[in-house]
């Protein structure tokens, strides 16, 4: 550490919010070096995670993510069509990321940013990896009628690990999914009304039983940065924006490799590194299922 | 834009105050309104207004369509508007569009009342020809040709004009067809049923300038405006919309104010417009 | 046959099974029937439960959120920053407003497209709120996002025809205009007030204040109020609808009234905020 | 593999980036140059563009490669086209990312007064005097000391472009031996701009037509091969 | 043999592998890449193909095995960077073309994979303030497409003359449910197999720094990963496993990416003697 630089001797009399934006990477050095982060995290802690069910009331589905302040909202919609010939007994999922100007200084209206579909495309890779949606249990018909899940992730704050809380979000969204009872009508799908739930009187609902998807191993996630030698956990977007390496792990609950995601970065990621970043994850993994546990329990006593 | 000197504006602001507008007019009076009915003859109605070197046109056309399943009772309305670029250069290519849409949607406020219809400037049940299943949706557009201000009140009594020119075939519906089919009908090409426009609304835009507001703007004096307040008013004297531009606020007791003035001031051009409207049918009659 | 529409119409090949006989037709009541309850058992007169909360984005210079009973809204403020083009010398600041709808912003998925109608009035609304000759050359951003619509059926009509867009929905617009007035104090832009905002519908001779949208789509008029509460001025209006001049009277000042109420909720939420950063 | 690679075995081999030519901890005491397509680090030296290792005696080294794109830098000679007047500098395109700029005064006793005047469009042959990264590069008319030298106007002639490694070969020295053919033949101006750019004059347009084809021909030619190319190219003149 | 691959290659076979740079004349650097040769549809393509890398019977023999085959073209570096980039640093704008139709959300993924890779190759503080654009054709698709794009962007760029801190080369391996992985797969085998990952590592390098001098963390540098993209599901030991054979690959891969560079220069330019 410490090459002469002209900035080494300015930190001491400089104020330190000056130094971190003049000098970004040396002030996240110095921290770095007494293994510590700006944010008083160690460098292998995740920030604080939360989870909340059901945030949206006309959605089937819903879930509330944040990481830090890093926060997403999922939320599916269930939606009737006809199966392709392919696979007559198969729904479809079709999921969409989307980054609204309001997540972040960096997205105009109009413009979409460069990051929404390249995560979109992550996520809906990442779970139909995983093998988490058995895709036969959304036919309602076999050859006639399947569900159409849409599942919209929205961005309402911007701050470093985006797939990762994104992921969780998804996750947690499918956790609190509740189909619609619906029964067949002159061919046609239609809901069941709610009064007539109870009496059940000429309209049969063709789904009685399945009103939850039974997920399979649950994917997770976990991003680190790669500086130097060091393995930074869970990055904010200043820390995203100095130190570009970027490794993304995502683990399943019975710790099969789902994805191993490397985009490039200035640091190459040796043997070491990618155990390191896989054991971080294995660990990161057994924390968000306790959480997502915990959620799914707050809301079954609500 | 308008460019006005710090002298103008204040020659402009000053005659507001002392009611000796530029042109030589009061507060309240119109500049000359000249109206033309079926301009368009593929219309089934149109007419062109001038008020001074503000020059609109507006068209009606019916076309037979299905009414929307929440009020199968009823007609469709659209109204759009478009800014030539003969207007004002600057409405080449998509120019025009911020002041298109924001005219279009001021029109649909002030002439389409509200929700259920009520307020509404036409009788959309009248547009209906089998409930439920075949109506009329009336297309109105208005094109602004040459813009010297007020442009809104010019489209309101251009489309009030347009109606009273327009008729609407008589149709005549077939044997009634199984529940869930579309009836065949058979349009007429001699008789018209002709419209009741005594119920549309008329606009008038108060233009606030100063302490002062005045009717019938000119784009140098629109400039000046702090805000401005478009009240749609009818025959009974009843608000049927209203709207207000510019971003200076206004104390409630203002507007209260403007609403009288504008009942007062509607009158006048409603009587103004239904003669000049009368005159014109007659003219294109003879023609 | 009211259900065939949406599959007839739109491209894809899904539609949404919501039975179309659950449609509850209008609930019809004459001049005199005013123990009418509302859908969500409120009085005439009487708003929604308004809940508002600063600093809802982290990344951007000021933010709200804010609930309505089911209405929910984020509003970020960006800048004073770079204005966006290039565009004329301005020795005034620019405002720059954009509302846009989640697609499960409404029981039926939408594209979850900008709103233009809504963006250019909620404009109109802040514009004279705002002390824009404190930051000449500039822009100030305000980027709204409903995340959940007041329960609407707006856009089943919406996908039937076209010509049915025209019909205008005011109920989540006071929302996002209130939000937006508590963001941008929030993001410490010179305001002359903060902006509070209600609409009234008019249902025969009922006045029913703040309506969800399922009463909107039933109203006859509609009159729709944003204003500055300390300062009592109107700086947006807009009015639907036949209205007499008494009955319009009556209108306005029952929406300044719950503006001003408004007003002090707003505030003491921004107090709030202030005092907990101090601690 | 083959055997461990040493600087001396290197040079006059094609290297790629990545490739490390020089351990500077086991050349202590040594002075040496780097020229273009090297980069050190710590204590070695790499390469950052494909191309040959080359060694000038006692202690230049660098990548001799060829591109169509040129990068400015300090000292070459270009030959810049004037693509507009301002009224403290020419407008120069000399094939750089950036336009350069040349100076008005930076002419042989250049003064406010004596201004010259050059059309949009007209060729220059000017020496980069500044190439700093992140600013446009600064030209001049004049050699180090002050003086025209061969700097300034080419009036008629014929300019083409080729890349960057075919004129540094022209300028090479010895001549090369397409020059050199072709000089024992003919009589012709030339101006060569490391920038790619050779501008060629002649008494008749054949000539000239016949000493440009004959460079662009020469690129990837061996010197035998070379002088068997102009041989014909003269035949068929004669 | 574990596996029978359909056109007969062993498990850790790759296709036939070209490469021709400056093919395209505007460009500024351009290289086209093939893994796998199609006869009838290239035939036409070697009359400007300066380097051959095939026989005679290398044609005979890979007749009908599908091919991947990429142009990629780079122009700059060009003045100025886009807003929200750093002008301080040389910025790298990536274009992907598919073959057909309209660019969709996976090509997007590519351009990003793509751009950042290129980024972290290339020298960016030599040209600051420039924009160098990577504009990659697909003309054909059997197979690791992003991985042939990555090889022949990397050559392209060299062929430009962008300055670069080191090459790269792109692999794809593929792991299958018993455990064993193959190499550079075919579009078919892609879809079989259980998961592929996309390896992207440094080229070997020749240097003159004493043995074992360049070893990071006990390993080689080229042993690195720049890149590494997967799909489908598998074990840690799996990913290891295609690790450890990408790596093997990696080495050949590069090899012939310097001769491929080498018959790319002229043979000796002015030294006649």
């Amino acid at each position: 550490m410490g090459l002469p630089n002209a900035s080494e001797d300015l930190s001491s009399e400089m104020e330190v919010d000056a130094f971190r934006r003049l000098f970004p990477l040396r002030y996240f050095e110095r921290h770095l070096a007494e293994s510590i982060r700006p944010d008083a995290r160690s460098l292998s802690r995740a920030r604080n995670t939360t989870i909340s069910m059901g945030a949206v009331a006309s959605a089937d589905g819903s879930a509330l993510a944040k990481i830090g302040s890093t926060t997403m909202l999922a939320a599916i919609k269930m939606e009737v069509m006809t199966p392709s010939l392919e696979s007559p007994d198969e729904g479809c999922v079709s999921i969409d990321f989307h980054m609204p100007p309001i997540c972040s200084p960096l997205v105009r209206p109009g413009r979409p940013a460069e990051a929404a579909p390249v995560v979109a495309k992550q996520l809906s890779d990442t779970i139909s990896s995983s093998g988490m949606i058995n895709l036969k249990e959304l036919s309602l018909v076999g050859g006639k009628a399947a569900w159409m899940v849409y599942l919209d992730i929205y961005c309402l704050d911007a701050d470093g690990a985006l797939f990762d809380a994104a992921l969780l979000s998804a996750v947690a969204a499918f956790s609190n999914l509740q189909i619609p009872t619906v029964s067949l009508d002159d061919g046609k799908i239609v809901m069941l009304p709610e009064e007539q739930k109870e009496e059940n009187s000429e309209k049969e609902p063709v789904n009685k039983e399945k009103r939850k998807l039974t997920l399979g191993g649950i994917p997770f996630s976990l991003t680190c940065i790669l500086h130097k030698n060091y393995i930074l956990a869970d990055p904010t977007s200043e820390e995203e924006s100095i130190m570009e390496t970027l490794v993304t792990v995502v683990l399943d609950s019975s710790n099969q490799l789902v994805s191993l995601y490397k985009p490039g970065g200035a640091v190459l990621a040796y043997t070491s590194a990618v155990q390191d970043c896989i054991a971080l994850t294995r660990q990161r993994v057994k924390e968000l299922h306790q959480i997502l546990e915990e959620a799914i329990s707050g809301m079954e006593i609500d | 834009m308008v460019g006005l000197s710090e002298g103008e504006q204040e020659f402009i602001k000053g005659g507001i105050a002392q009611d000796l507008r530029s042109d030589g007019r009061k507060r309240y009076t119109y500049r000359p309104i000249y109206v033309e009915t079926g301009v368009i003859p593929q219309a089934n109605g149109s007419a062109r207004v001038r008020m001074g070197s503000t020059d609109v046109i507006a068209s009606v056309k019916a076309e037979l369509g299905r009414p929307s399943a929440m009020q199968p009772d009823k007609g469709k309305v659209a109204i759009f508007v478009d800014c030539s670029p003969t207007a004002e250069p600057t409405f080449e290519g998509r120019g025009g569009e911020e002041l298109s849409a924001e005219l279009s949607s001021a029109l649909q406020h002030c002439l389409l009342g509200g929700k259920s219809g009520a307020g509404a400037g036409i009788d959309l049940s009248s547009l209906v020809v089998v409930e439920g299943k075949v109506c009329w949706d009336l297309y109105i557009d208005g094109l602004v040709i040459s813009s010297d201000g007020n442009l809104l009140d010019a489209l309101g009594a251009a489309i009030k004009a347009a109606l009273s020119n327009t008729g609407i075939p008589s149709v005549h519906v077939a044997a009634e067809a199984a529940s869930d089919e579309q009836p065949e009908v058979d349009i007429s090409d001699e008789e018209f049923l002709q419209f009741d426009t005594s119920g549309v609304p008329v606009i008038t835009t108060l233009t606030k300038v100063g302490k002062h507001y005045i009717v019938d703007a000119t784009l140098e004096e629109e400039s000046q405006m702090s805000s401005a307040v478009s009240i749609s008013i009818n025959r009974q004297g009843h608000i049927c919309g209203m709207i207000k531009r510019g971003g200076v606020g206004l104390d409630p007791s203002v507007i209260l104010d403007m609403i009288s003035v504008a009942n007062f001031v509607s009158r006048q051009l409603m009587d103004k417009l239904d003669s000049e409207i009368a005159a014109a049918d007659a003219d294109e009659d003879e023609s | 046959m009211a259900a065939k529409p949406s599959t007839t119409t739109t491209a894809k090949a899904t539609y949404s099974p919501i039975d179309p006989t659950r449609k509850t037709r209008p609930p019809i009541f004459s001049g005199s029937d005013v123990d009418w309850l509302r859908p969500d058992s409120r009085g005439f007169h009487q708003c929604r439960p308004a809940f508002f909360r600063t600093g809802a984005v982290n990344s951007a210079s000021g933010s709200a959120y804010a609930e309505f009973g089911n209405t929910k809204v984020i509003v970020s403020v960006f800048g004073p920053r770079e204005s966006k083009k290039a565009m004329m010398y301005s020795n005034i600041g620019r405002l720059n407003c954009n509302v846009s709808y989640t697609t499960f912003a409404t029981p039926i998925r939408g594209q979850g497209s900008d709103h233009k109608d809504f963006s250019s009035m909620l404009h109109k609304a802040l514009e004279g709120a705002i002390i824009l000759e404190t930051f000449p050359k500039t822009t100030v951003d305000v980027f709204a996002l409903v995340l959940e619509s007041g329960g609407s059926i707006r856009f089943l009509v919406k996908q039937v025809d076209e010509l049915d867009t025209l019909w205008f929905a005011v109920g989540d617009l006071p929302v996002v205009i209130s939000c937006a007035s508590v963001a941008l104090a929030d993001a410490g832009i010179m305001m002359y007030d903060l902006v509070a905002s209600v609409s009234v519908s008019c249902l025969g001779k009922n006045l029913l204040i703040d309506p969800v949208l399922e009463e909107e789509s039933y109203q006859d008029g509609s009159l729709m109020i944003a204003c500055m509460p300390s300062r009592y001025e109107v700086t947006q209006l807009t009015v639907t609808g036949e209205w007499s001049t008494p009955h319009f009277n009556e209108a306005m000042q029952l929406c300044l009234d719950a503006s001003a109420k408004l007003g002090k909720i707003m505030r003491s939420c921004l107090k709030e905020a202030a005092s907990d950063e101090q601690e | 593999m083959e055997a461990k690679p040493s600087t001396a075995n290197l040079v006059d081999k094609i290297v790629v980036p990545g490739d490390v030519v020089l351990d500077l901890s086991s050349m202590t005491n040594q002075t040496i140059k780097l020229g273009g397509g090297l980069r050190q680090e710590c204590d070695s030296v790499s390469v950052i563009k494909a191309g040959k290792l080359r060694f000038s005696k006692p202690n230049k080294y660098w990548v001799e490669s060829s591109q169509k794109r040129y990068v400015p830098c300090v000292e070459d000679t270009v030959l810049g086209i004037v693509v507009d007047c301002k009224a403290d500098n020419f407008f120069v395109d000399i094939r750089g990312p950036t336009i350069a700029f040349l100076p008005v005064l930076a002419f042989e006793g250049g003064t406010r007064r004596n201004i010259p005047k050059f059309e949009i469009g007209s060729l220059l042959y000017v020496r980069v005097v500044k190439a700093n990264p992140g600013m446009n590069p600064e030209l001049s008319c004049t050699d180090a000391s002050g003086k025209a030298a061969e700097f300034g106007l080419l009036k008629d002639g014929y300019m083409f472009e080729t890349s960057t490694g075919l004129s540094r070969m022209l300028l090479s020295s010895p001549t090369c031996p397409v020059l050199e053919e072709l000089g024992k033949q003919l009589s012709f101006e030339i101006a060569v701009g490391l920038n790619g750019r050779v501008w060629v004059n002649a008494e008749s347009p054949s000539t000239v037509v016949l000493v440009s084809n004959a460079i662009m021909n020469s690129e990837s030619l061996s010197a035998v091969q070379q002088k068997i190319m102009v041989d014909k190219l003269l035949q068929r003149i004669k | 043999m574990e596996v029978d691959r359909a056109d007969g290659r062993n498990p850790n076979q790759l296709r036939p592998l070209a490469c021709s740079c400056s093919i395209l004349h505007r460009a500024h650097g351009s290289a086209s890449w093939s893994q796998g040769f199609r006869f009838i549809q290239t035939s036409h393509f070697y009359h400007f193909n300066l380097f051959v890398f095939t026989s005679k019977c290398y044609f005979c023999y890979w007749v009908g095995s599908g091919d991947t085959k990429v142009l990629a073209a780079v122009y700059g570096p060009k003045a100025g960077t886009k807003k929200n980039e750093n002008p301080e640093k040389a910025s790298i704008e990536v274009i992907w073309k598919p073959r057909t139709g309209q660019i969709g959300k996976p090509e997007k993924e590519y351009e990003i994979i793509l751009k950042r890779t290129l980024q972290s190759i290339c020298i960016l503080t030599i040209n600051p303030n420039t924009t160098t654009s990577v504009i990659i054709q697909v003309v054909h698709d059997d197979g690791a497409l992003l991985p042939c794009a990555i090889n022949a962007a990397c050559a392209a760029l060299v062929d430009a003359g962008i300055p670069m801190k080191h090459l790269a080369v792109a692999i794809c391996c593929c792991s299958a449910e018993s455990g064993y992985c193959i190499l550079d797969p075919t579009k078919l085998e892609e879809q079989k197999m259980k998961g592929f990952a996309y390896l992207v590592f440094p080229n070997s390098i020749l240097s003159v720094l004493p043995e074992g001098s360049s070893l990071v963390q006990g390993e080689p540098m080229e042993h690195g990963i720049i890149t590494s993209v997967t799909h489908g599901a598998m074990s840690v030991d799996d990913y290891f496993h295609c690790l450890e054979r990408g790596r093997a690959a990696s080495a050949k891969l590069s090899d012939f990416l310097r001769r491929s560079l080498q018959s790319k220069l002229p043979g000796d330019l002015s030294k006649a003697e």
